[in-house]
């Protein structure tokens, strides 16, 4: 099996680090695919706050990256997941998938980020610079880019209306 | 037992993030449970009269309405998921 | 016009630190986008040896940012090209797209880099372990790739034969 | 005069990376220069005898065996690029 690393933690991640450490000791990949998501401000937002469904996310994380390295046939993938409080400009996640050609490196990135916001166990709080805070709503175009992928996100994230 | 878990906005509502329960004698399945927790009226009976707005996980895995429920699971719920 | 850096240069380029000025004094950012291009090895690779044209790089990498961040509303973009001998395993090529949502992020890396490897000029010569090398050929499937963005790209590369 | 310059391949096979020379009489386009140097015979022969693997940018654009050439222009010729 590739390398798969998936981690939830408070602490900012260095992406450089971890780009280094999924390279190590490979010597036939062409390309890592890399998102990283950012608060990102607008309508007074100061922050997020970030909660999580522990033992269940990593082990969700874990099974979807698993699933990417097969599907996508990468040479390694890293999802790394923050929680607690993040202020406006802070990076939230970050995914980075290994592979011989750019294609998949790609495919992949974008396959573990819908499935991130429709089925892993996170959920954001909004909190306001006058002290309000909300949380967040699902978005529909967000099932939607999930739904691309077919089969496996769906049987992963079967729904309760069913 | 039972250990039922609430999580966002279900947990400030309810104002618990979790409960121990026996497994009540008629519950074979989530929907059951649902429908035991909707008879306790309050915030619960709002919640979940409207289950489409809740999520359900049976030992740390999504599952529907439909899901059979044993002593001893882990069942959480919980509003779609915002998370990436 | 949103922030964007192009750079040809020998050295290494640090992912960490060029994300982060990208991000520097943003608010609206959502998601950054990157692809990192790695030497691949097989059949007795040892090294690429990158050649460019000085000048024409530099300005037709600056044109495809530019049009990358209007095309694609992008908060601002990086692109670094390595040049010289770069050993199997080392970093190439780095793109950074910083957008609002991670749809146009994601589309207007993969478009960069569609856009780099058939219309920038850079050369690859393959050094192998038995003192071989050989100009690598180009690839008939980035041409296909690339031309999966219609006129923009087609109309930065128009061909000789024609 | 134009200048003229050699990439990767070409470079190796004329060896030489660029030369000046001055805008010949009669031409007026790309094609017209590709028509003087493959007259040069040898590798100039054998290279410009098979323009549809060979590239071209004028004035660091890339253009077609069409565009027009003027004197002070630079010209390159090099093989389809591989970045990336």
């Amino acid at each position: 099996m590739p390398p798969v690393t998936v981690r939830v933690q408070p602490d900012p991640f260095d992406t450089a680090h971890e780009t280094a450490l999924l390279l190590r000791g490979q010597d036939m990949v062409g390309g890592v695919g890399a998102f990283t998501g950012v608060v990102r401000g607008g309508n007074g937002l100061v922050a997020l706050e970030l909660e999580h469904y522990p033992g269940m996310t990593e082990s969700q994380m874990q099974r979807i990256a698993d699933s990417a390295c097969e599907r996508f046939g990468l040479l390694g993938c890293t999802v790394i997941h923050r929680v607690g409080r993040l202020e406006v400009g802070m990076p939230i996640v970050l995914v980075l998938c290994a592979a011989a050609h750019r294609g998949s490196a790609f495919e992949a990135t974008e396959f573990i980020m819908d499935w991130l916001k429709t089925r892993a166990p996170f959920w954001k709080r909004e909190v306001f610079a006058d002290g309000r805070s909300a949380w967040v709503e699902a978005r529909a175009d967000d099932d939607a880019a999930a739904a691309r992928w077919d089969g496996i996100v769906a049987a992963a994230g079967a729904e309760l209306k069913k | 037992m039972l250990h039922i878990l609430y999580f966002a906005w279900l947990r400030d509502r309810l104002g618990r993030a979790d409960e121990t329960l026996p497994l009540p004698a008629d519950a074979r399945s989530v929907q059951d449970l649902i429908t035991q927790l909707r008879a306790r009226g309050g915030e619960y009976g709002a919640i979940f009269a409207r289950p489409e707005q809740i999520r359900v996980a049976v030992n740390q895995r999504f599952a529907t309405v439909a899901a059979p429920i044993a002593a001893n699971d882990e069942i959480a719920f919980f509003p779609p998921v915002t998370g990436g």
